[in-house]
C-alpha cells in the first residue's frame, strides 16, 4: 500500500510498547526538529553497563515516534556499549526503510540523536 | 460528494497543456503553488531564446547586441511597472521578496527608523517580512509591536488604529495575502491609516501579484515587494516598488557596477532611479523572463485567475470540510490555498502519503512559525491552487486524505 | 601579416558549434567576454530541463519533485564547492560577484572593522570591489589605502608589505585578474602577506575563474566571489566562498526564509552553514545552470582553456601593437583581454565603426574609473577574448580597426 | 560605408568651424557624460534676442563634436528663441541619424544639454 509506511513503522507507531515516562530514570534527553516541530523526549534507567529500561515522549510524524520505539525496543535490556554504537543505517534497517528521502531522513534520525544525547558521557 | 460543475473562467485543461511539467505520462497534482509556480513554455522558451539570440551585458555596450539586451531589460522593467501601475523608475529589480524587504529595512530603514520607533507588523507575516525587521529593530533599538489576529485569522480589526494612536510608529509592513490562512488584508484601509499617522507601508505581494490585479497607487502604498518565481516566472527575480521621492532620498544598497554615476577614491556618487539599487550585472535573463510571464498571465487575464482561484479555493475549502476531524485555518473569504491539520496524523506524513499518489502539497510552517505558534499546532498542511488546478485536483486530494487515514489508523 | 597557425589546444570551431548566438548566418565576432560569456547549448538546455522536470521550491518539500529540486541545487553547490577546492558548506550561492563582497561587507565587514582600521585596495579594482568597501569605510570611519601600479600595470612590488607594516590592516580585498589591464595578481603571496599581518584577504575571482583552475586552500584566501554569467552560467548567479570558521563567526546578511532555525517575536536564531546566508527562495535554476557550465568548462578542460587563453592574448597584444599610434595597457604576461586606445579615434566611435562589421567589443571606462584616471584616459577600448575565439577574431578585429580609422581619417 | 558616422558627421567633426574659445562670452556651460567621459564646454556671446558667436571646446567622440559643430553653425547668428527651441529630433535631423540606438543618443545629446544650460535663464 505505502512504501514509506512500511508494516514495521505502522505498528511501532500505533502500538508503541515503550512510550511513557520513567520518574526514576538515570539519563534523559530532549530534542526538536525545528523545522517540522516535532519533539523528542527519552528517559533511560541505565544500571552498570545495561540499559535496564527506556521510554520516550512527544510528539511528532509518525517516522520519528515509530524510529524512537523500535530503538528503544532494541536498547532496553542491551548493553549501554551496543547502544552506542548503533548508527544511521541501524536506524535505516530498523525501520526497514534504506531508500528514504533526505527530508524524512531528519524525522528517522531525530530518536537516535537523541538517544546519543541522553547516553553522553558514557563510555562503551 | 464528487466534483459539482463549477463553471470556471478558466479552460485548465487548455492552459495545463502549456505547463511541460503538467503534461508528463502520470498527471501530478501540484498543490504547492505558494511555494513555487510551475511555468508554462512560452517562459522557458523565452529564456532559451534570450540566450540563444539576445545575450550580452546590459547598459554600458556601444554594439547592437548589447542595445538589444538593455532594451529587452528595459522593457522587461517597462512591463513590470505597468503590471503594479508603477513607473519604471520605481520599479527595481532584485532576486526575490525577500531580498526587496531586505533592501528597504537596509537602506530606508536604517536612515530612518531610530531608539524607541516603532515597526508594525502582523502575526501572519512570512520570516521574509519579519526577520528583516527584527535585524533592523536589534540594530537601531526599535520595537516590534504585533497586530493580533482574530479567531479565524483576520487582523483585529482596530489593532492598527490603537497602535498608531500610541505614537512614534514609522512602518507598517504587512503582507498582503497570508500563506498560510489565505486571508487577504484590507491594505489601502491600512495605508490611509499609517499615512494618516506619518507612517509609511510596505506591503509583501509575495502571494498577491501571481493571484489578482494590482495597482501600488489606487493602494498607495510607500514600498511593495512581489517575487517572480511564484507568478509563473523563472527563479532569482523579483521586483520591489518604492515611491519615488522616498528612493530618490534613499542612500543605496549594495555597491558595485551599475548603481555608480562618478567614482573617487574615498568617495562615489550614485546613479539615477532605479539603477542606483541594482549594483553588479542584472539579472536579465531573469527580468525578460518574468515579463513574460506576466504577458502570459495578462492572456489568460488576471480578472479571470482571480475569480477561478476564489472559486477553487471555495470549493476546497468545503470539501476538506467534509472530512471528519480536520481543521481548516483561516477565514472564509481567502486567497488560492487552504492549511489544514487532522487530528491523527502528522502533516509530514500525510504529505509523504499523498505524495506517493503523485499530489505534491506541503507540510511545516511555511516559514510563518509565529502564527503557528499562534494557532497552537507545530506544523499544518497546505494546499495552494493556481490556473493550472481544477475540482479534479481538489477531488483528488480529498480522496487522497481518505486514503492516507487507512494506512494510518 | 596575417594568421600564422598558433595551434591551439582547443578545437574551437567545434567549440562555436556549441554555442548558438555564435552560429547565426552572419559570424558574430564577440570580443566581450569579460563583460558577459555567450552560453554553450548544454547550460542553455539544463534550464529548460530543470523548469520541466524538476521544478520545485527547495528544502522544505517532502514530495518528491521537492526533494528532487534540493538535490539538483545541493549537487550544484557541491559542483561548484569542488571546483574552488571549497567545502559545500563553505560555498555560498549570491546573484553574482557584486553580492557576494557586498555580503562580506556588510556583515563580517561591519562586525570587524571600526575607526581608524585600515582595507587594503588596489589601484585596478573593479567598482564592485571598491564601492562596498567606501560604503564601509564612510560608515566605520576606516580608511583605505590603495596598492599603486607600475608603469606597465602590476601592483606595485613592496606597497603591500609597506601598508601592512603601517599597522592596523584588517582586510586586504584585491582581484585575481584585472578586467582592464589583463594583469594576474600574485595572490598567494598577497595572502602570505595578509595573514602575517593578522589580515584577511578576499579575492574578486570575477576575471579568473572563467579562464584557469582555482583552489581557495592552495591560495589561502579567506573569502573569494566569482559569477557565474562571466563564466559560461546564467545570469542572476554568482558564488561566494569564506572559510568556514569566520563565516561561522559572521552575523547574516538578508534575513528571511530559509536562513532561519528558530523564530521568537523579538529574536531568532539561524540556520546552519551555508543556507544562513541564504535568504528567501534561491535561485535554482541559475544554480543548476551554473554547475552544467562548469561541467562544460571541465569537459573542455581548465588548464587547455588557459593556455588557449594565454596564446590568444599574446597573438592579440602582437597584432594590435603593429598598429601605428596604438597603445596597450597592462603588462605582457596577462589574462585574456586588451584594452587599447587610438590617438585619433574615441574609443566609442571605434566600438560603434567595429559593431558595424559584427565585432563586438566594449568601449569605457569598463567600471573601473580610478584606474582609468590613473591610465590619464577617459576610456578605453577592450577586446576580450575565451574558448570560442580564435586568431582569425583577432585578425578581423585588426582589420576592423584599419577601416574603422579609414573612415574617420 | 558607415550608416552611424555619415558625411554631414564626419565634415562636422573633422572639420568644426566653431571650435575654440571666446574670451568675451557673456554665456558658458560645461557639461559631462560620465560614463564615457566625455566634457563638452560651450561659450556664447549674447547680444539682445540675438546669439552673435558661439564657440564649443572639449573632448569626446566623434558623435558629440559633430554633434556641438552643428548645433552651433544652426544657433550662431539666430534668435535666442530659436536656439531655445529646439529639441532632441532636431538635433538628430542636423546629423542625419534619426535611428541612433540608445547607447549613442547620449553622445548626440551632450551637445543640446549644454547649449540650453549655456541659456539658461533667457527668455524665448
Ligand atoms: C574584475 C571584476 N570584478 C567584479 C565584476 C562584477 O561582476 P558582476 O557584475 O557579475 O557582479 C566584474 C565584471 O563586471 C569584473 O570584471
Ligand atoms: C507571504 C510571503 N512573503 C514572502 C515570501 C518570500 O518569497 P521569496 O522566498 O521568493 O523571497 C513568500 C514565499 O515564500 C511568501 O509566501
Amino acid at each position: 500500500m505505502s512504501t514509506l509506511y512500511t508494516e514495521i513503522i505502522q505498528d511501532a507507531y500505533k502500538h508503541p510498547a515503550h512510550r511513557g515516562d520513567l520518574p526514576d530514570h538515570s539519563h534523559s534527553f530532549e530534542d526538536e526538529n525545528p523545522l517540522c516541530g516535532d519533539v523528542l523526549r527519552m528517559e533511560l534507567q541505565v544500571d552498570g553497563d545495561r540499559v535496564r529500561s527506556a521510554r520516550f515522549s512527544g510528539r511528532g510524524c509518525a517516522i520519528s515516534q515509530a524510529s524512537a520505539e523500535l530503538l528503544l525496543d532494541r536498547v532496553e535490556g542491551r548493553a549501554v556499549a551496543d547502544a552506542l554504537a548503533l548508527e544511521k543505517d541501524d536506524v535505516l534497517e530498523e525501520l526497514g526503510i534504506p531508500e528514504i528521502s533526505p527530508a524524512r531522513l531528519k524525522c528517522a534520525l531525530l530518536a537516535l540523536k537523541v538517544l546519543k544525547g541522553a547516553l553522553y558521557g558514557l563510555k562503551a | 460528494m464528487m466534483t459539482t460543475d463549477l463553471a470556471s473562467p478558466l479552460d485548465v485543461a487548455a492552459i495545463r497543456r502549456d505547463f511541460p511539467i503538467l503534461s508528463g505520462a502520470t498527471r501530478l497534482i501540484y498543490l504547492d503553488s505558494a511555494a513555487t509556480s510551475q511555468k508554462p513554455r512560452p517562459v522557458i522558451e523565452r529564456l532559451a531564446r534570450y540566450y540563444e539570440t539576445q545575450n550580452a551585458n546590459v547598459h554600458r555596450g556601444v554594439y547592437r547586441l548589447a542595445e538589444e539586451a538593455t532594451a529587452a531589460y528595459e522593457e522587461a522593467r517597462a512591463t513590470l511597472a505597468r503590471f503594479i501601475g508603477a513607473r519604471p523608475e520605481e520599479t527595481i529589480f532584485v532576486r526575490n521578496a525577500t531580498e526587496g524587504i531586505n533592501l528597504v529595512a537596509n537602506t530606508w530603514g536604517a536612515a530612518n527608523i531610530g531608539e524607541g520607533d516603532v515597526i508594525v507588523l502582523t502575526e501572519m507575516e512570512h520570516h521574509s517580512n519579519l526577520i528583516p525587521w527584527q535585524l533592523l529593530a536589534e540594530r537601531t533599538g526599535a520595537q516590534l509591536r504585533y497586530i493580533g489576529l482574530t479567531p479565524d485569522g483576520r487582523l483585529q480589526p482596530d489593532a492598527l488604529e490603537e497602535i498608531l494612536a500610541g505614537g512614534r510608529v514609522k512602518l507598517v509592513a504587512t503582507t498582503y495575502v497570508s500563506n498560510v490562512l489565505g486571508t487577504v488584508n484590507p491594505i489601502a484601509d491600512m495605508s490611509r491609516a499609517a499615512h494618516a499617522a506619518g507612517a509609511r507601508i510596505l506591503v509583501d505581494a509575495a502571494q498577491a501579484a501571481p493571484h489578482f490585479p494590482l495597482d501600488v497607487r489606487r493602494l498607495d502604498v510607500d514600498f511593495l515587494a512581489l517575487t517572480g518565481h511564484k507568478m509563473l516566472g523563472p527563479m532569482g527575480i523579483g521586483v520591489l516598488y518604492g515611491r519615488q521621492e522616498i528612493l530618490d532620498a534613499m542612500p543605496p544598497f549594495l555597491g558595485g557596477g551599475e548603481m555608480i554615476r562618478r567614482v573617487g577614491r574615498e568617495h562615489s556618487t550614485w546613479n539615477d532611479l532605479p539603477w542606483k539599487f541594482e549594483a553588479g550585472t542584472p539579472n536579465v535573463e531573469g527580468a525578460v523572463g518574468l515579463a513574460e510571464a506576466v504577458r502570459y498571465l495578462e492572456s489568460v487575464g488576471l480578472e479571470a485567475i482571480a475569480a477561478h482561484d476564489r472559486r477553487l479555493a471555495a470549493y476546497a475549502l468545503s470539501r476538506l470540510r467534509e472530512i471528519p476531524g480536520l481543521i481548516a485555518y483561516g477565514p472564509e473569504e481567502r486567497g488560492a490555498l487552504v492549511a489544514f491539520t487532522l487530528p491523527d496524523i502528522h502533516p509530514h506524513d500525510l504529505a509523504s502519503l499523498l505524495d506517493e499518489r503523485d499530489i505534491a502539497v506541503r507540510a511545516g510552517h511555511h516559514c510563518a512559525q509565529l502564527l503557528h505558534e499562534r494557532l497552537d499546532v507545530p506544523a499544518t498542511t497546505r494546499a495552494s491552487f493556481y490556473l493550472y488546478n481544477d475540482e479534479r485536483d481538489v477531488d483528488t486530494l480529498v480522496q487522497g486524505i481518505g486514503h492516507a487515514r487507512e494506512v494510518m489508523e
